[in-house]
């Protein structure tokens, strides 16, 4: 099996799609000739044209709102925004048009566009390179969000999304786009849709994560194994709808359970998992649920680092858990 | 290649206020039934614009002499699309939509082909090729241009089109969306009509000196219409048509229109069937301009009019909208569990467990009082 | 003292203010001579002219643009959103620009822009003139979002927003602008951002709720005290930063909150109030904190009382949080 | 009243290849001290965007062949304000921001004026009345418009510039602000750098002929010039600035300019002070169009220029650059603690909490593996 990183894997299945499905188009600023800012639709301006790698002027609002055309018109576009930062001009044709599409018109106009987008920090990006925007779309009814946190997941539930007909927000994580690496299948295969991962299975404490966060829970997960406590790591992997099964499950095993996003607390998503998780496993936990997050602040520059959460910090919140 | 007219008053007209041919005018040649037809759907957009206003349902008045310009979709085949604005009932009447549907739409209730999801004069019916409608001003516009490009991605020759107020023109979607289609070279007709008038008032939405100029700025042609003359709407959007169909781009059409009908809003809980008799008076507009009274005359010069036959229409308008309405009136709100449909293909787990949860609080003796 | 509803108490704050402080001008479509779409802004033409209430064209990115630029100059616009709903097409000068030109600018630029705008159904506006997106807003650092829900608050706390040097977004529950009635002060006075009102006092189960929602929620303790339960009703009245003080406070001596809001469930504000509770007031809770909220679909238009929460279910919820 | 070049070939011009003003053209009369400062802020703005490039920190190669557009902030006084785009760093020298300020802001450290809050190339001095730049294209434009709407409800008379680039003008922003800037008739000057190059690419941004031509569409004036031009600059700033200042309303000027090299990405991890020397070679631009080879002509021609000046010019900038640099480094970064100054005024009670939190866990012996 080839080993590929998290680029390799996207362009691997904006390919594999294209391929089996004339209707899918790629488009945004630069993703035509130039191969995309980060690369990931490199190659496929020269497979497919054109006609399928369109490149647009700048401005995100143009390239979704021209995107839900195409659904509705009949093709399976993916856009791609250069940097999640970047999204907000587009933000009125996500929430108010294509979220709303299928419900306003009784089901008769599904939208089916999957929007690419690069989010998180730690690239020395600052403010406008480095948002983690998800609890804006995830408060979005009409959307899906998938946020993978690996070659093999990027791909699988890239190809997954491409093939369902409702929208799907995908945030892929650019800081680690390169340095994760891993085993993917050359061919076609799909990692469902809300379906977490247990990426790593323990007893004492449930550490959910996912995107670029999942990398700092098992490093976590590994520093309290030395410390002799067993953590359990959940990649979410998709956000809405999320695996709430799995939360429960794991939230009723260990009954001590740790959030770890990046990005800022108030009304993250961490939130909403802390009060599904309470509602519903109150009986079982042990402790209250922590999180670990990015600060109230905009993405700083010179201290990205002391913003963003790091292993020590998802300890520390592991041991407050078990000594509550 | 950029056309634009020389100065705002060069408007494209074929039509004395009275109907006649202007002398010099390049008349074009529509078919005797599909004219009576123009008349017919105009005449009833007229009266269903005047009734739904009456009960403040669904309609603002400002569309009110817009009919002509609405009928910019009618050179178009059935297989375009068009991306109509808020009030745009015309092109709705012209391609299919039944007073019935308009109706159930407007009350919301178990027959609206939108499942009672949006507010009044927001329809969809993919059947028709007609897209769904929102609110905000000039999200329509990039929509109709992504189609278009897949239109001729897909190497089909259809035709978008899509209407919009002057005030739309203000949006950052406007701009896109032009901006977007003249650089694809998108088949993609744009019609914006300019009454002066935004919502419930006179807003000054640009300095240039028309809208139509605003094309050059895209590198698209620009036209201007007196969008009281359907004759002359009829031809400008017949030739933009056919230049997006023959590859050569979009078009910007300004078409002028003006708002009939200076009276004072309703008062709340007029209801439709008191309110229809007595729209019959104010049918026709006091103004030179009204689009109607110009085709009537039109008409009447061809031999095609006659007063009993406009009557009947109007009648037999009526008639319908009291029977849509009276049918309207007895058909139920939508399902309560139908809330949750449509949020996407399948319901998430979520949605199920909202569904239950409200079909547990609606399931008799479940008030928490009698517990 | 006067009689006022919450438009007219709005009015009031405005014309005092702009009385007071010459750097005020408000903005906005139709805010002019046509005194705004619920008349929030009628009669400030006439007093304070064309210089200071502005009307605009139709973009709601060019009002908060502009009303940008404006307070980087010196002045205190207020620009009004026509509808809440109609919000989106600036989010991206809200989020990237007037939220973060303090912190990006090391301080040298303050940016005090007071956006307000009507949010909430009930009104059968169908999905793009009932939303309330608060949710977003609150997790943006940088902005602080107010909600009143009532007259004396309504002009109060605009008034206090408008006094302090930072971006408010200031969300006016229009369901009940003519509807909710009471004495307000003719002259000067402000309500201080961040703090909380205990709208009724109760010992056996707390409720939260804000803007339209309040309302709601003392009814349901009505019905509660018909049934014998003793409610304390918390009117949280700012959102960000919001009164943790009160909460634990109230939390502590229940044992058992009810959080109420008219957004989507998912990722809204309830979320992070129940977050927030249980890292502080975990060993006090009797029960997991439960929410009656809008349901996660969009607006809807026929079904808006299915959807809007209602005192029974508030009710329901409370009944819960004690049998539990 | 709205004035727009004729033809895409109506390019202001005062100066030929070689610096000589062309026969015919009005030359503006300069000071000569304000020609030599003119020379050494691009020459400086050359160097600083080079090196920068260099060790990518700050500045794209695109801005390098723009110096003399940037300088459309010269005949601005100092009362007026600017709202420069991501890489106009030869506004911010002629203004009086210092090497040193912009190394510090670059390296992010505690004497950074924006406190190290920003990626480079990102500067705020409100002291120059420069505002902080963000990265979305286009979104100081409606700002600029919003100030400068500002200073005349304020009575004053001072003038806002904004600059950008010609893949802003695709943004929304782009529309909003000029749509607002006409219809107030704000005093605003526009200034579009048109190189032809958006980012790594080359993105087909516009169907028009021009970017000049868009300034029709919103009834204002717009007008061409040669970017690489300096005085062609000047002259049409400085009239585009006459007319703002004397109520007339804003203008958009289009300014041709060029990428100048063509050089590869650099390899990661160069490092500031080592770069500096290599540079010297690459200051010149091959290409006739480049500004400074023409502003050194011109100085030639009035006897203001000698080969030993310049030298002294790179030199000092050269040593500047590298005493800036050494200094920078040694300075420290800003203070954890204030990663939660400046979101608000005053520090609401979660902020204080985070910084609580993080200072507990910056603090010795905190690390949760020796519990
Ligand atoms: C983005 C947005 N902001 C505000 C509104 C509120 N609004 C409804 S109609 C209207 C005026 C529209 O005028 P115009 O575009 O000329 O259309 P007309 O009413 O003349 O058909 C406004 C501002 C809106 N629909 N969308
Ligand atoms: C809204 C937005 N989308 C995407 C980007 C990413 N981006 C950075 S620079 C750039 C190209 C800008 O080109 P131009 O405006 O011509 O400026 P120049 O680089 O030539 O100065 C793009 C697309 C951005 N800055 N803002
Ligand atoms: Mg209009
Ligand atoms: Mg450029």
């Amino acid at each position: 099996m080839p080993t590929m990183n998290i680029i390799e894997a996207v362009r691997s299945a904006l390919q594999t799609q294209m391929r089996a499905d004339p209707r899918v188009v790629v488009l945004g600023e630069d993703v035509g000739k130039f191969g995309g800012v980060f690369r990931a639709t490199s190659g496929l301006y020269d497979e497919f044209g054109a006609d399928r790698v369109i490149d647009t002027p700048l401005a995100e609002a143009g390239i979704v709102g021209t995107a839900i055309g195409m659904a509705l018109y009949g093709l399976r576009p993916v856009p791609e925004i250069q940097f999640g930062d970047f999204i907000y001009p587009a933000f009125d044709q996500i929430v108010n048009e294509l979220a709303k599409f299928r419900y306003r018109s009784g089901g008769q106009y599904p939208c089916p566009v999957v929007i690419r987008t690069p989010v998180g920090g730690g690239i020395r990006g600052g403010h406008y390179h480095s948002q983690s925007p998800e609890a804006l779309f995830i408060h979005t009814p009409g959307l899906k969000v998938v946020a993978p946190s690996n070659p093999y997941d990027a791909k699988g539930l890239l190809l997954a999304a491409m093939r369902q007909n409702d929208p799907v927000l995908f945030m892929e994580p650019k800081r680690i786009y390169r340095a994760s690496r891993g085993d993917v299948p050359a061919g076609d295969y799909t990692v469902e849709l809300g379906q977490a991962a247990i990426v790593r299975p323990g007893s004492q404490v449930t550490v959910v994560a996912w995107s670029g966060m999942v990398e700092i829970a098992e490093k976590a997960a590994a520093l309290a194994e030395q410390a002799g406590i067993s953590v359990e790591v959940i990649d979410l992997r998709t956000l809405l709808p999320f695996d709430i099964d799995a939360l429960i499950a794991s939230a009723q095993k260990t009954g001590r359970v740790v959030i770890v996003h990046e990005a800022p607390r108030t009304c993250g998503f961490g939130a909403e998992l802390i009060a599904s998780i309470q509602e519903r496993a109150m009986a079982h936990l042990e402790a209250p649920i922590f999180r670990v997050t990015g600060f109230d602040t905009p993405f700083p520059y010179s201290l990205e680092h002391e913003y963003l959460p790091n292993p020590d910090r998802v300890m520390t919140a592991i041991r407050q858990t078990l000594e509550w | 290649m950029v056309a634009v007219p020389a100065s705002e008053r060069d408007v494209r007209r074929v039509l004395d206020d009275d109907g006649k041919p202007l002398p010099g005018a390049r008349v074009p040649s529509i078919p005797d039934a599909t004219l009576a037809r123009m008349f017919e759907v105009m005449l009833r957009t007229r009266i269903l614009t005047r009734v739904a206003h009456e009960v403040r349902l669904g309609a603002h008045l400002a569309a009110m002499g817009e009919e002509a310009t609405q009928l910019a979709v009618a050179p178009l085949g059935a297989e375009d699309w068009v991306f109509p604005g808020a009030c745009d009932h015309g092109a709705w009447l012209w391609r299919g939509y039944t007073i019935q549907q308009f109706v159930d739409q407007t009350l919301g209730n178990a027959d609206d082909p939108s499942k009672g999801r949006q507010a009044p004069a927001h329809h969809a019916a993919r059947w028709l090729n007609l897209v769904s409608i929102s609110s905000p001003a000039g999200t329509q516009l990039p929509q109709a241009v992504g189609a278009a490009h897949a239109a001729r991605k897909l190497a089909r020759d259809d035709v978008m089109m899509t209407l919009f107020g002057e005030a739309a023109t203000s949006t950052g979607e406007f701009h896109v969306g032009m901006n977007f289609a003249a650089v694809w070279k998108a088949p993609c007709v744009f019609v914006c009509r300019n009454s002066g008038w935004a919502g419930g008032a006179q807003a000054v939405q640009t300095a240039a000196r028309t809208i139509a100029a605003k094309a050059i700025g895209y590198g698209m042609p620009g036209v201007r219409v007196d969008g009281n003359d359907a004759l002359a709407v009829w031809q400008v959007a017949s030739e933009a048509i056919a230049r997006a169909r023959a590859g050569d781009g979009p078009t910007l059409i300004e078409a002028l229109t003006h708002v009939v009908f200076r009276v004072p809003d309703p008062p709340e809980g007029n209801s439709w069937l008191e309110m229809i008799p007595t729209i019959l008076e104010f049918r026709e507009d006091p103004s030179p301009k009204d689009p109607l009274h110009r085709l009537r005359g039109y008409l009447r010069h061809l031999g095609l009019w006659s007063e009993r036959w406009e009557t009947e229409l109007a009648e037999r308008c009526f008639d319908e909208i009291t029977r849509a309405v009276a049918a309207a009136e007895r058909k139920p709100a939508p399902a309560t569990a139908t809330l949750f449909d449509d949020v996407y293909e399948h319901m998430p787990w979520h949605l199920r467990e909202q569904r239950a949860y409200l079909e547990a609080q609606h399931a008799p003796g479940s008030s928490p009082l009698q517990k």
